[in-house]
């Protein structure tokens, strides 16, 4: 049953408005919403300060009471958590980490009053339980905005004389072979190639989210391997210093790296859960149903730039700013099928594993009117299609 | 291939760096009988203290003085990681607590306080990404040798440090010349070996205890120190520096005590250690990744076993390591 | 002696350990120019004392003066710089290191072994000892362990001179060498104490006795005007008898038989050569041979603990069946039913536990018993209690562990242990090694009983007085070889001295 | 060279009645609580009473917290119990998280592998076996080089758990769910197959009840069984060992084969009891810590059940101060550090005494 949450991912936007103009007059219902919340780390991890953030901002903003669990684990811990959190009378828990949804789920089918969300997760649209729902943003728009201020970057490095156009090679750390990752990459490489068509790409996998010396080693075999600019999908701080130290531009994930890699940080990306907290938060005050999966997009303000950083080539913000416009209006789709092609064709059709099962049987077909629809049938990406100019370091022997 | 070396090599040594330093400062700490586990704790608390130093001067003025920059987190790591090594004296040799737990003890602490410490600095801070970035001052500390980028190969392989990866060169080197070469080199073996002897020969057991334990955790902190200000680029993020105090004092046993061997063992450390970025696996088999990550542990454990199966009494470990010792106790 | 400068004078010292008063109230003057033998019973505080001019220990009360003068010795170097040298009834040496290194360790000033290494020769040279200033320690047996601690004390030239039981591991050889080191040295005028529980080595070398006892001190006196036994009786409190006697051995039959064996220790080296001999119950076999010539390998062998590289060794039953040890290990030969006992040398390092309690050292040798998977520990407690009472074994209790027993205590301790085990066969490696003398006539007793009961004794000793009263047989080891099997009631200490040192004490043989 | 006499001494104790060596320890406590107070006000402005109090309700705050508290305690007391038998050997067995984690992939394995083709009774059976079996293999590996050629075992236990990680790591990306994304989820989530029986209606239960009758159990075997005697020898003086017949290497593989079970046997319970998963970080650095507790117990069981209560506290505590007070959780690590500090140090006071100079006859001489 996902048919619907297509729509409701779209219908976002109004969602996001009613909730903004309930503010107000919901006061009394707000006062007895309890939140939780359950990191994986503490404000010392980039990934989850982005959520602790998030949280403090919604809940002041909303006036409710909230408390956080931190460094929990993705075990047993996670599942503890949620429970004492409902023992303590929350009545919205969200976890931020990927491998708490099994224990979320857990915690919902023991706490049925209490509504559980879930980031990045992809369960909920097939476990339906009335009071799990995941979350997550269309990231990928995001990175395609920063893969602009890349191939921008790229462009005025060709102009400079520094590289040949042959040369505009890309490198990009990334932690695991995951459909989040492949569609980050995809989605930036798409967006560099946008304006500099002879940009190509190499990736390497760290296999790990936080390894600061695999990222950090990673970017430096990239850079070694003749790559001109780097980015990365990892939380460590890891590839930009790399990148600092080597002299290499760098866009990067998650917040500015300015401070520490003031030469050479061009834009990061970055997801802005607030709305999210905001709409759940009415959602639950006013005794509605949250959506099963929720998508946030740059128009729900869920999907945000950085400020540049100073080594941006001239006319970025125009480029990024003009391409913007063009998603928000539907003009522009990340994924075109028209941008690129897969073993030399063009994608006309794939199924994707959207319905997770133990053997990733392809269950929805994603491609239709022109352009692979990210996102759409459930909050987390699926797009996991190798596309040609992209060079997967570690798939060669 | 040659390639692959020349890019391989440097960032082997990188790696080898913060081991070589935690490998000389538990040596010199083991050959006094003195077992520090707390090795882990000290290099995190040298490496935030230095953090802090150089936090509090870059905050203080605007154009930094480059001796000073590297002096003050320089001294602030050797202050805090003599700290650690008065604490851990304190309680073993002075109050005669068992070592290994005393040790362990300070690797909760130490990490914790680096961590906690890290974390204030922090928020203090409220960047975007959590992490403090001292980069004026880590660019003294990363600074290679002038000639470096001139010198081809030869500057890449040899000179591309910065100052921190020589001196832990030199002061592996100098340890092993202290350890055979001088009188209070020996007399700080007989410590480790057997206390008794020593102390009945007119050495001062619990001088050489505390002086040897205090120099070596100072040593090890500046394996800390290294990290955080040269490879991490003077970016302080929690737990990044792992366990490689652990891998530290793993070399010790490994280079059986001599920490010109050190040298070598901790650079082919290094390496192994991230080998595995290097070795493609094939999309579809990222498991073998993680089986390559394997590779430093396994030739340790192989090497361990063959050089133990011609074992030598030299070999050894210090003979009263990890006992305390009191004079009158028989 | 003419200038009778009191060069230590003890005033009043006590010390205890715990409850254990070591030393009480104990006043003890040394003069420049004399030997002084301090003489006391096993445990009575004889090494406290000592220990306490050393620095290694501290008086809980008592002043000491060195020549007149009141000082603190709080610590060893205190100790070195008064003028005091001490070679330890224990080694204080350091297995990894060379004798040289072990020798100028903890002086001061630039390190040079070469130099030091030629001074070492010099010294050996002028006083008749061999040291190879390039040997490791581990690589010594203990009489050139003991001769690298007497060097290191001559080294550093003391004026005050303390050596405790120096003598235990040296061969009579090499203590006379000693002993003329330490008379030319009294004659240099140096004060020197030396403890030692051998009285014919205190009538030969001292000036003067000192006696404790219980950790008081008894009295002094010179030594021309005393005997044997009126030392004794003084270190004892009481009157004893010192005679060894020998029964006959009452229907001797083989009992361990041993052809051909040869053994080769780790390291390659030829430790014993085609040995052959037997060992016969209700007789005492002795093993003479200066220290390292074999006689450990040969009970380990025995005992199940030596492989060895060709040979037999069996053992004889009462009805004559021979079953052969050779190949077994110590289970599986007390499985085999045959009872054998082993008093090693090396006390605390192979025989006992040295931090486990007396009760739980009684255990060693029968915790298997029984047929549960538990051990009982009450019959070693009460052996244990026994082991004390009759042996006199000085100790707070017997929950104390064994390390802190006295060098004779925990010798009892394990010789009791062995005993109590009713054995058929019973080796003995140096088994009075400093035993006072009072507690060695006791071990002779206890041997003399088991004789008698029947059980076949191998005794390695090295107090040729003593064997030659002791034993029924001497076999003579040189080098791994038999030298001779003689029949002590009919030999001399001569004659078994030469065979230790030529094989067969032919002169022409070599 | 006239030097003054020390104004005391140390000198070594008689053994103490033991509530005076309690009262000892418990006085080093209350100074360390004391001096934590007097550190959290000065760097952080909070009431120390609050964060005691908080880190008092983290653990026992409410029926859930408690036995969470009584569940975590267990499973580090069968860690720490599971190590003693190897350290009163002198092995330095530090591969505690290995062999957890090896007990733990087995399970999983078991689970995965065979969780839709056996009745759960039977799996469950599987389950104990392997993973019982798989830790004590990691406990024989070095145990046997250690026998066979004396391979230093402190380092080669540290290798076996960097060993073990990295098979967990290898296994989870095989078995990961969804493909990519590195970690495997509850597993069985919907059969429950292969997860440990619930014991008297509750799931905290199974491991507390485990670790009680294996502290027994072990309190029993160390101190009254004849391999528990033999252990001890060994590890004291192995020529003694030898001496009366004890085969030492049989006696160290054995002993790790124990060691190494017990720790299989956490695994199982972490994998198949608790968590029902499998990830690198499932033993949390217990292994390590369980190093601490043994020692500091000085290797006897019943005492274990002490300090690992004070380490859990102080743990459970950190989460309640970082979700009260925002304090970062390692602020509990430097306070869990300084109360270790403490109960070391004191430890001097029971072994020894100062002794101070009694007034000597100065009019002597
Ligand atoms: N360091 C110590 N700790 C505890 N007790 C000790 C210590 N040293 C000696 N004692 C006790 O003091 C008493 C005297 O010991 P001491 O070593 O002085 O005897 P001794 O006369 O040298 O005996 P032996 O002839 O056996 O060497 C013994 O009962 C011993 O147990
Ligand atoms: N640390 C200690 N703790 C308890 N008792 C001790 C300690 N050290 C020595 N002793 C006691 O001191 C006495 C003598 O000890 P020590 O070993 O010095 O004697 P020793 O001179 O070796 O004896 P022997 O002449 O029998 O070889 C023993 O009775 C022993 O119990
Ligand atoms: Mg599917
Ligand atoms: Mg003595």
């Amino acid at each position: 049953g996902c048919g619907g949450s297509a729509d409701k991912a779209s219908a976002d936007t109004k969602t996001e408005t009613d909730a903004e103009s309930t503010t107000t007059e919901g006061e009394a219902s707000l006062a007895d919403v309890k939140v939780g919340f359950i990191f994986l780390h503490d404000e010392n991890s980039t990934y989850d300060l982005n959520f602790m953030n998030a949280a403090k901002e919604a809940c002041e903003k909303l006036g409710v009471e909230y408390m956080t669990k931190t460094n929990i684990p993705e075990g047993q811990e996670c599942y503890e958590a949620a429970c004492e959190l409902a023992d303590a009378g929350c009545n919205f828990i969200f976890a931020d980490s990927f491998g708490h949804e099994d224990y979320m789920i857990e915690a919902a089918k023991e706490y049925p009053e209490v509504q559980f969300s879930h980031a990045t997760g992809t369960k909920a649209h097939t476990e339906n339980l009335d009071n799990f729902h995941n979350a997550f943003a269309s990231i990928y728009d995001g990175r395609y905005l920063a893969g602009i201020a890349a191939g921008m970057k790229l462009n005025e490095m060709i102009d400079n004389g520094d590289i040949t156009a042959e040369q505009a090679k890309i490198g990009y750390v990334g932690a695991f072979t995951y459909a989040e990752v492949i569609s980050g990459y995809t989605s930036f490489f798409l967006g560099a190639r946008s304006v500099c068509p002879t940009a190509t790409m190499e990736v390497t996998f760290t296999g790990s989210w936080y390894d600061e010396t695999a990222e950090k080693e990673g970017a430096n075999k990239l850079i070694q391997d003749g790559c001109v600019l780097i980015s990365q999908h990892a939380d460590s701080m890891g590839a930009p210093t790399a990148c600092e130290t080597a002299g290499v531009p760098n866009v990067s994930y998650n917040g500015s790296t300015e401070s520490a890699c003031p030469n050479t940080f061009l834009v990061s990306s970055r997801v802005n859960w607030e709305p999210y907290f905001e709409y759940a938060i009415n959602c639950v005050a006013n005794g509605e149903a949250i959506d099963a999966d929720w998508t946030g997009t740059l128009a729900t303000g869920s999907v945000e730039l950085s400020a540049l950083g100073s080594a941006v080539a001239e006319g970025t913000q125009e480029a990024i700013d003009e391409a913007k416009a063009k998603i928000e209006s539907g003009d522009l789709h990340v994924f075109d099928t028209s941008t690129f092609t897969v073993e030399g064709q063009e994608l006309t059709s794939y199924e994707a594993d959207v319905d997770t099962d133990a053997e990733y049987t392809p269950d929805h077909e994603v491609v239709s009117d022109g352009y692979f629809h990210e996102s759409e049938y459930r909050s987390a990406p699926y797009f996991n299609v190798n596309i040609d100019g992209i060079n997967l370091l570690d798939t060669a022997f | 291939m040659w390639n692959f070396l020349l890019a391989f090599i440097p960032r082997a040594v990188v790696q080898g760096v913060p081991l070589l330093y935690g490998s000389t400062g538990e040596i010199i700490t083991q050959k006094s009988g003195n077992l520090n586990l707390g090795i882990p704790g000290v290099m995190y608390v040298g490496a935030i203290s230095g953090v802090i130093g150089s936090f509090l001067y870059e905050s203080s003025t605007a154009n930094l003085n480059p001796a000073l920059a590297i002096l003050i987190p320089m001294l602030c790591c050797l202050l805090g990681s003599l700290l650690m090594g008065l604490l851990y004296c304190f309680l073993t040799v002075t109050l005669r607590a068992n070592q290994n737990v005393t040790g362990l003890a300070m690797t909760t602490f130490g990490v914790g306080f680096g961590n906690f410490f890290g974390g204030s600095l922090i928020k203090l801070v409220d960047a975007d990404v959590p992490s403090i970035a001292l980069s004026a001052t880590s660019s003294y500390f990363s600074k290679s040798l002038p000639f470096a980028s001139k010198m081809g190969w030869f500057g890449k392989l040899f000179l591309s440090y910065g100052f921190l990866a020589y001196l832990a060169v030199i002061i592996a080197l100098a340890a092993s010349y202290f350890l055979n070469h001088t009188r209070k080199g020996l007399h700080l073996r007989a410590v480790g070996e057997n206390p008794n002897t020593a102390d009945a020969v007119g050495i001062n057991v619990s001088k050489y205890k505390y002086v040897a334990t205090c120099v070596g955790c100072m040593i090890a902190g500046l394996g800390g120190l290294y990290y955080v200000m040269d490879y991490a680029c003077g970016v302080w993020s929690n737990d990044a520096f792992g366990d490689r105090g652990w891998l530290a004092i793993a070399l010790v046993i490994f280079t059986i005590w001599r920490p010109n061997l050190s040298i070598l063992a901790s650079f082919l450390f290094g390496g192994l250690y991230i080998l595995y970025l290097y070795i493609p696996t094939g999309m579809d088999h990222m498991e073998y990744q993680e089986l390559y990550k394997m590779i430093p542990y396994v030739v340790t454990l192989v090497v361990l076993v063959v050089t133990s199966v011609r074992s030598k009494r030299e070999n050894q470990p210090p003979a009263s390591l990890g006992v305390p010792y009191f004079r009158e106790e028989r | 002696m003419e200038t009778k400068v009191a060069a230590v004078s003890m005033k009043n010292v006590t010390k205890t350990f715990g409850s254990v008063v070591a030393n009480e109230k104990v006043d003890l003057d040394i003069y420049k120019g004399e030997i002084l033998a301090l003489l006391g019973e096993n445990g009575s505080g004889k090494t406290t004392l000592m220990n306490m001019l050393a620095g290694i220990y501290y008086p809980d009360e008592g002043q000491i003066f060195i020549n007149g003068k009141e000082e603190v010795i709080k610590t060893p170097k205190d100790a070195l710089n008064l003028g005091i040298g001490m070679v330890h009834q224990h080694f204080k040496l350091i297995d990894v290191l060379t004798a040289t290194e072990n020798i100028i360790l903890g002086l001061e000033g630039k390190l040079n072994i070469k130099e030091a290494s030629k001074k070492i020769e010099a010294i050996c040279e002028k006083y008749g000892f061999e040291v190879d200033p390039k040997q490791k320690i581990y690589d010594m047996s203990v009489s050139q362990k003991q001769t690298v601690e007497i060097v290191k004390v001559l080294y550093r030239g003391a004026d005050i001179l303390i050596l405790d039981e120096p003598t235990a591991v040296l061969t009579p050889q090499e203590t006379e060498k000693l002993f003329r080191v330490l008379r030319k040295m009294r004659d240099d005028g140096k004060a020197i104490i030396i403890i030692t529980h051998k009285m014919h080595e205190v009538e030969s070398l001292s000036d003067r006795v000192a006696v404790l006892r219980d950790g008081r001190y008894i009295g002094s006196m010179a030594t021309k005007d005393t005997t044997v036994t009126e030392m004794t009786n003084m270190m004892v409190g009481h009157a004893v008898t010192l005679n060894i006697d020998r029964p006959d051995p009452v229907n001797p039959k083989p009992r361990i038989v041993v052809k051909d064996l040869s053994v080769r220790s780790e390291d390659g080296i030829q430790k014993l050569k085609n040995v052959s001999f037997t060992a016969k119950s209700g007789e005492i076999l002795g093993i003479a041979g200066i220290s390292g010539c074999g006689q450990k390998e040969l009970l380990e062998a025995i005992a199940g603990l030596q492989p060895v590289e060709t040979g037999i060794i069996e053992y004889v039953e009462d009805d004559g069946h021979e079953e052969p040890l050779l190949g077994k290990d110590p289970l599986k030969i007390a499985e085999m039913g045959v009872s054998l006992s082993f008093v090693p040398e090396d006390r605390l390092g192979m025989g006992l536990v040295a931090n486990m309690d007396l009760a739980d050292n009684m255990m060693l040798r029968s915790f298997r018993k029984g047929r549960t998977p538990f051990t009982n520990r009450r019959p070693s407690r009460k052996l244990a209690e026994s082991v004390v009472k009759e042996l006199e074994v000085v100790t707070p209790g017997i929950a104390t562990p064994v390390r802190r027993l006295s060098g004779g205590n925990v010798q009892k301790v394990l010789v009791g242990r062995e005993i109590a085990s009713a054995p058929t066969v019973l080796l003995t490696a140096y088994a009075v090694r400093g035993l006072d003398i009072n507690s060695s006539y006791t071990i002779y007793d206890l041997l003399n009983e088991q004789k008698k009961k029947g059980v076949a004794v191998i005794f390695v000793g090295e107090d040729l007085d003593v064997m030659v009263e002791l034993c029924d047989k001497i076999m003579v080891l040189c080098g791994g070889e038999v030298s001779g099997i003689v029949d002590a009631r009919k030999t001399d200490k001569n004659e078994v001295g030469l065979m230790m040192t030529r094989v067969g004490g032919d002169e022409s043989h070599e | 060279m006239n030097k003054k006499e020390p104004f005391f001494h140390i000198v070594k104790r008689d053994a103490l009645p033991w509530y005076q060596a309690v009262g000892i320890r418990a006085v080093a406590i209350v100074l360390a609580l004391v001096l934590c107070g007097i550190l959290t006000t000065i760097t952080t402005g909070i009431d120390p009473i609050e964060v005691y109090k908080s880190i008092f309700t983290g653990a026992f705050g409410t029926e859930r917290k408690t036995w969470i508290t009584l569940q975590n305690l267990s499973i580090l007391l069968l860690i720490a119990l599971a190590l003693t038998p190897a350290f009163k050997m002198k092995f330095w067995n530090i591969g505690g998280e290995g062999q957890v984690l090896i007990g733990g992939l087995a399970a999983g394995a078991c689970m995965i592998c065979l969780g839709d083709k056996l009745p759960n009774g039977v799996l469950i059976l599987v389950m104990v076996l392997a993973s019982i079996a798989a830790g004590a293999f990691w406990g024989f590996v070095p145990a046997f080089f250690k026998a066979k050629w004396n391979t230093n075992e402190t380092l080669s236990t540290l290798m076996m758990n960097y060993i073990a990680t990295q098979l967990v790591a290898f296994y989870t990306i095989v078995w990961e769910v969804p493909k990519g994304s590195g970690k495997i989820g509850i597993i069985n989530q919907n059969s429950n197959a292969g997860w440990l029986p619930q014991i008297f209606g509750s799931k905290y239960l199974l491991s507390i009840v485990v670790a009680i009758v294996v502290t027994l159990l072990m309190y029993i075997y160390l101190n009254y069984s004849k391999q528990g005697y033999e252990i001890s020898v060994v590890g004291e003086s192995e020529n003694t060992a030898k001496y009366v017949g004890i085969k030492v290497e049989k006696v160290i593989v054995r002993t790790m084969l124990l060691s190494g079970a017990v720790c299989g046997l956490v695994g199982l319970l972490l994998v198949g009891g608790i968590n029902h998963t499998i990830t690198t970080t499932i033993a949390g650095g217990q292994g390590f810590t369980g190093v601490l507790v043994s020692w500091m117990s000085k290797f006897n069981p019943l005492t274990m059940v002490f300090s690992s209560f004070l380490i859990i506290f102080m743990d459970r505590g950190a989460g309640e101060i970082s979700t009260a007070f925002g304090l970062n959780h390692s602020y509990a690590d430097i306070l869990t550090g300084i109360i270790l500090f403490f109960i070391i140090g004191c430890e001097f006071f029971i072994s020894y005494r100062l002794q101070f100079r009694k007034k000597a006859e100065k009019e002597v001489q």
